[in-house]
């Protein structure tokens, strides 16, 4: 079907759904490299309107991607859930962002609608939201999830301690946990990216996270973050994995460039469920997503960025996740050319997956060739922490030695907590006031405590 | 560049006051890591000399991705091993393209298709491995590193039997400009070695990404990669070990990408995890 | 451009929905003004449709600020009133340097510079009332309306028996170039009449910055300001009649700028404030 | 005394202290043309660097502007407190940040060293601070004010309502009242900026302000945001007047470019105070500012724009004034190009005039020649918001139809509040529950309700 709108005494037309998604979308870098973006504001602003105007049901019939040439498409269709969508089955996309602001959409009701709401449908109507509409609508929806502690409950956020180290180093690694747990940060999981992806040096990993988290009974999770045919082997044979992790996107040719798909995915994913290690629940997968993964692969079938991005989203919602999270400035400006448009994905991507019943973090980073700077992950984050967003990373002063990225450090976490009275998982919190690292209040206490590393500290500089 | 705080002179009178402004005790675990740990707390605030710090090497290394490769230098370096070389460019035709159009720095721009296009019309045989040397979004780490871990990798293959294609130097290349290249080369896989994109501590490191019957088209997935090659990350010669054994390996299997699984420290000593100084000591051993 | 949420055809199946999200009773109450009032609630957010026509609006008055000054129809508008003019341009080139440098937007250039000098070199008397058409912001302000607000002023200029030099047409004018123009021209006065910026609801809105004995390097503070002059604003013949007011206190008093007080209501039927239809309406009265 | 850093084998020379903090400055267009700027990223680097290592007590030695020159230096020198300094004299500029971040510096703290701080100090460790500790800071410090209505309790936020009118149409502006007190803004005042400077149309002015409020006994201030001369020529002539207004910058010379003075300020303070008008305090004046100002008037003396800025705030401490605005994105794309360089000036703004002690609203705007949309205010809006900002502008539908200019909307403050939880100011909420236009619990009613209004609209309906 093809669409069209008058403003400005021109008619701008649109020659199908995807062409008018991605005409609609707030610009960026990627979207013009793919050649879909709007070649002028009015004609943005063109598309918006008609847009607006698009029926919700329209989507159940215009597939961006065909059903037969994509699987994640098949997925959409086959998954949609009509009673739940039937509450916002009148709504045009207009009428739908009216009604997401609006009281109506209480929490509850928002939970109702979820499986009823395909990518298409949130990626459109966030394209036509400014900033303070996906602050305001993802700050309405609670996602909890549940491994060994509980993510996601309003008032909380957490952390992921991502302690990279160039050559997986063993000693390296510790020393930055430590330093992580010492700053309160790594309830959302302790996740490592290996370097290699050495299988001994990957699965020495995963058993040194298990030991950690064992010997000092942390209220957290282990993640190494490898492919995930690496972690299925390793569970196989014996080795500690408590969550599995996957970089997925929302095109099955992506998927596939990425070594994976829906099969591998599933099998994944029953594997981790039948290990029953979460104490207070199953929720067992991790994935990473972003912007710009599509277009990279030469696999987004002229879709624009951001709805691939969304379509992800119901990839990882089949499986239930603990933890995903859009890395959003990581690929690069070849995608998000600067921090104006790494923010407003962040924004757009947590707010998708939150609409989608997903537990969202949000990677707030940049590249060194990007123009962006600490004062952007700065405005990205504040606003995050105002929407509501599940977690973030720590790392050791914003720089991922390894991943040769930065991204926000153990004390932009307890930035955040302290200008919005957040906290971490309440399990993990009560760990930190017990292990002497928060006091009573739940803020951290007097900066150099070792807390319960005191001994183990001062084994090692005796040495 | 890429200093730590601690060797910054500069930062005196801050470093007098810092204890008011809470240090870490743990500040001495930095010699296990080159991640920025133990940097105390201003309230829950990084300290100003770590933050400005921090503002330095983000100058510095954006500095870094404009850095055009000296490919002068290297060739001059692969002449003195008697190593053959072509010098091939991408069709992105300068930096700013180069950032803007990842898809041009994945193909040959005409010129050096030709130039490949002849040089293989006069080989009677194709090789095993090509090897191209790409600046990618680091010429510093090419530069600094790129001929000697060719060097050291050929070497190496020639010791295996391996015939090798004169090495290619690809100015504003990205990783699947190797299949492009291995294709015109009829090589039966290709090594590329890629300038990784600066850190704020390591604005000199290299990548490598190895394909197996490469070829226009091919994905990712068809790929093994080696990462974090530079001095203070993996060394050339346990690179160069971890390659040869993906080649070996490959070879044997028919491909390479997801489902060649590096399990080369059963051969080879390289993972560091696994020699680590004081492994992990949060455990007390 | 400038059209009303209400007019947009394109909206009429929100506009169905749109008591479901809350209409605001007192919407007819846009009579009374161009301001965005009643546009009612989606939850405590702005209807959806109101917030794209405001995308709408942003992007045709940000394309507004490049419309180029066609200076021809402005000439041929002059001449059809035998009006002589003079044409000028200031330092910055083009519209992107005059963004960026106001500086050169307040000066003239030097061919400028030497075609009032040569002009100014033929007279013998020197003029009461120099008068500029500068594109300012808003060129489109400026074709709209400028050549008839300088013919009106002319006319009632020349009936108080104030001499008039030729209209200076300005591109990439600002409002300081007027003090330039006035010295060159040796006139007693300078009345420059400019696009004020574009406002989402007004791309074509005038304003006189009236300025006595000027020369360089004045300030702001020895200037008067007419503004809003717009057919949806302060009428052609009111800002005429308060102009002259201005001009004629001011040849009074020797000096314009802050302490010249516009009391011209008192003379002239221009203060819309006490002419309004309804009144404060929320006093019933 | 010039100054110097060595980075990355280079020396990098500052000729005086001026320069020095023009380099230290993030990047803004401003201070390019002002030819002041920094010319690498390095070079700025380094001189935050240089500026982190300089002694407090240094800015009592080395003025940017020479004393003799320039009354508003004098004015800085002269009521500066040595007693307050103490508490901070002995840091360098790093270690005031340092310090500022520090849990010592509690709101009490930061109020008792207010006097001893010079705008240039304040600037100067404004530059070396990222966002987060912009926000941060700003949030402990609580400037409280008060004439008919208590602003700047922290929990709160305030809005003028601004009812611009192309002809100061006393039904136009009316329309806008209304529609702003239904929407429950105008607690900091309610301000018109009058379209001409005519004496009659602007008395005619103050005195409908002044019927609306008494009519309808709204807990707020009036103004009418003419001249001061204008205003002052009002009062003598006894026409009713609560606060009174005007544009101040950080030099003599720019002040003097707006036709003011300190002389002419005194006298207007003085006469306002006279008047004895306020209700619950006598905090009786209200300033604007803005970065660029002093360059566009040719009187920055080579300073950079940002510490003319702070300067501007000492002059608007003499006055205790019950409100002061940067107008952060109002003067236009010469001073600051885009969206990050405004949100980054806005947030500057308010940290150093909370700092200095003044109850800094924020103009959240930008114009039509800017590189800048209302995503790029969303996000301003959102960070100020955390920072705890005393007031924002409220305009129907963010458009200013008389200067041209979008700023924030009345539901912009709206969705603030529900996002952080905010209120008016106490006072003006409670006039909002009895007038039934908010329930009970401070949130905004359903819509279409016309409160108080509804006889004077239904007889203006009938007409
Ligand atoms: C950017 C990046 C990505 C991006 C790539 C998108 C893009 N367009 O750039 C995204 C987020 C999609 C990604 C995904 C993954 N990545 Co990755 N990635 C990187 C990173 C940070 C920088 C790469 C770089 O600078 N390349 C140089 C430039 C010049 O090349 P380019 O042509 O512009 O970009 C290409 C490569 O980056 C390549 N690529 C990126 N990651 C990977 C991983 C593998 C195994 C391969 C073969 C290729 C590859 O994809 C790009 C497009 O062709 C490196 C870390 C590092 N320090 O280098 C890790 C790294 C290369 N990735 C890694 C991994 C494990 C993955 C995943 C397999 C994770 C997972 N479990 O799913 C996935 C899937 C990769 C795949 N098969 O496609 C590992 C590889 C470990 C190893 N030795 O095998 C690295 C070293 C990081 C790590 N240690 O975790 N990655
Ligand atoms: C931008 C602006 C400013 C900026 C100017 C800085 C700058 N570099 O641009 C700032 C914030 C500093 C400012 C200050 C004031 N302004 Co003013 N300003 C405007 C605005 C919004 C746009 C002007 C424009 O588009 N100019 C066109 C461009 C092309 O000219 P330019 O050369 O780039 O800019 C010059 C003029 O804008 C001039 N200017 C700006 N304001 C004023 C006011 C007066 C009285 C004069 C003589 C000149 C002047 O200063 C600039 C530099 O020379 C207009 C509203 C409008 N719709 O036009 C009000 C407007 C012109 N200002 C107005 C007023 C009252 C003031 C103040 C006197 C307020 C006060 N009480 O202090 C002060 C002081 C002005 C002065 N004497 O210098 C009134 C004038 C009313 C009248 N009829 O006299 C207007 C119409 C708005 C209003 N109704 O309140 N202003």
């Amino acid at each position: 079907m093809s669409f069209f709108a008058d403003v400005a005494n021109q008619r701008f037309h649109f020659a199908d759904l995807k062409t008018l998604l991605a005409k609609a979308t707030p610009l960026r870098s990627g979207d013009c490299l793919a050649g879909v973006a709007a070649a002028s504001m009015l004609e943005r602003a063109a598309a918006q309107l008609a847009l607006a105007e698009l029926p919700l049901k329209h989507f159940l019939n215009e597939l961006v991607i065909p059903y037969e040439q994509d699987e994640v498409s098949r997925l959409i269709v086959d998954s949609h859930d009509l009673s739940a969508f039937s509450v916002v089955s009148h709504l045009t996309v207009g009428d739908f962002r009216n009604w997401l602001l609006s009281d109506s959409a209480t929490p509850e009701a928002l939970q109702l609608i979820r499986a009823g709401l395909t990518p298409e449908m949130v990626a459109a109507v966030s394209k036509i939201m400014r900033v303070q509409d996906l602050i305001l609508v993802a700050q309405k929806c609670e996602v909890v999830t549940k491994f060994n502690n509980t993510l996601g409950l309003s008032g909380h956020m957490a952390t992921r301690l991502q302690p990279n180290h160039q050559t997986d180093d063993i000693s390296g690694i510790a020393a930055s946990i430590l330093d992580g747990l010492l700053y309160g940060n790594g309830d959302a999981v302790i996740g490592i990216n290996p370097a290699t992806d050495n299988y001994a040096a990957v699965t020495q990993l995963m058993k040194m996270l298990d030991e950690v988290i064992t010997h000092y009974q942390i209220p957290t999770q282990s993640c190494v973050l490898t492919h995930v045919t690496t972690q299925l082997e390793a569970i196989n044979k014996g080795v500690p994995v408590d969550i599995v992790f996957q970089s997925i996107a929302g095109t099955q040719g992506t998927n596939e460039s990425f070594g994976v798909s829906l099969s591998v995915l599933d099998e994944a994913y029953d594997t981790a469920l039948s290990l029953k290690r979460g104490k207070v629940g199953d929720n067992v997968m991790y994935f990473e997503t972003g912007q710009g993964s599509a277009l990279s692969a030469n696999a987004h079938h002229g879709v624009d960025q951001q709805t691939c991005e969304a379509r992800a989203y119901v990839v990882a919602r089949r499986y239930n996740p603990l933890l995903i999270n859009t890395v959003v400035g990581f690929i690069g400006p070849e995608y998000l050319y600067d921090g104006k448009q790494i923010i407003r994905a962040g924004l757009e991507d947590h707010f998708c997956g939150k609409l989608l019943g997903l537990p969202m973090g949000v990677d707030v980073c940049y590249t060194n060739h990007a123009e962006a700077d600490q004062d952007d992950m700065d405005m990205l984050l504040t606003q995050l922490g105002v929407a509501g967003v599940n977690f973030i990373m720590g790392i050791p002063g914003s720089d991922d030695i390894m991943l040769n990225y930065q991204t926000t450090s153990y004390h932009d976490a307890l930035y955040i907590r302290d200008v919005l009275g957040k906290q971490p998982a309440p399990e993990f919190t009560r760990w930190l006031q017990n292990m002497d690292i928060f006091e009573g209040n739940g803020r951290i206490g007097q900066a150099g405590r070792l807390g319960p590393f005191e001994s183990s500290f001062k084994a090692l500089v005796k040495e | 560049m890429t200093s730590k705080p601690e060797n910054n002179h500069n930062l005196s009178k801050n470093e007098v006051d810092i204890d008011e402004y809470q240090n870490d005790k743990w500040h001495e675990l930095r010699r296990f890591t080159q991640a920025r740990i133990g940097l105390g707390r201003a309230g829950v605030s990084l300290p100003t000399h770590h933050q400005l710090q921090f503002n330095l090497d983000h100058a510095a290394a954006r500095d870094a991705v404009h850095i055009p490769l000296n490919c002068e230098t290297i060739v001059q370096e692969l002449a003195n091993h008697s190593l053959p070389h072509v010098r091939l460019h991408s069709r992105a035709q300068h930096r700013s393209e180069y950032l803007q159009r990842p898809d041009l720095g994945r193909r040959l721009n005409r010129a050096s298709v030709e130039t490949l296009t002849q040089y293989q019309s006069t080989q009677s045989t194709s090789s095993d491995v090509a090897i191209v040397l790409a600046d990618g979004l680091s010429s510093v780490a090419v530069q600094s590193q790129g001929s000697e871990l060719s060097r050291k990798l050929i070497e190496s293959l020639t010791n295996h039997s391996l015939r090798v294609s004169p090495i290619c130097i690809v100015e504003q290349g990205r990783v699947a400009i190797g299949d492009e290249i291995g294709e015109l080369l009829q090589a039966k896989s290709v090594v590329l070695i890629v300038g990784e994109r600066p850190g704020l501590s390591s604005p000199d490191s290299l990548g490598i990404y190895y394909t197996y019957a490469p070829k226009l088209g091919l994905t990712d997935a068809n790929r093994n990669c080696i990462s974090n090659i530079r001095p203070a990350g993996l060394s050339i010669d346990d690179a160069v070990a971890r390659c040869c054994w993906l080649i070996l390996e490959a070879n044997k299997l028919g491909y390479s990408g997801v489902n060649l699984k590096d399990k080369s420290q059963e051969s080879a000593d390289n993972a560091a995890a696994i020699n680590s100084p004081t492994g992990n000591f949060l455990l007390g051993n």
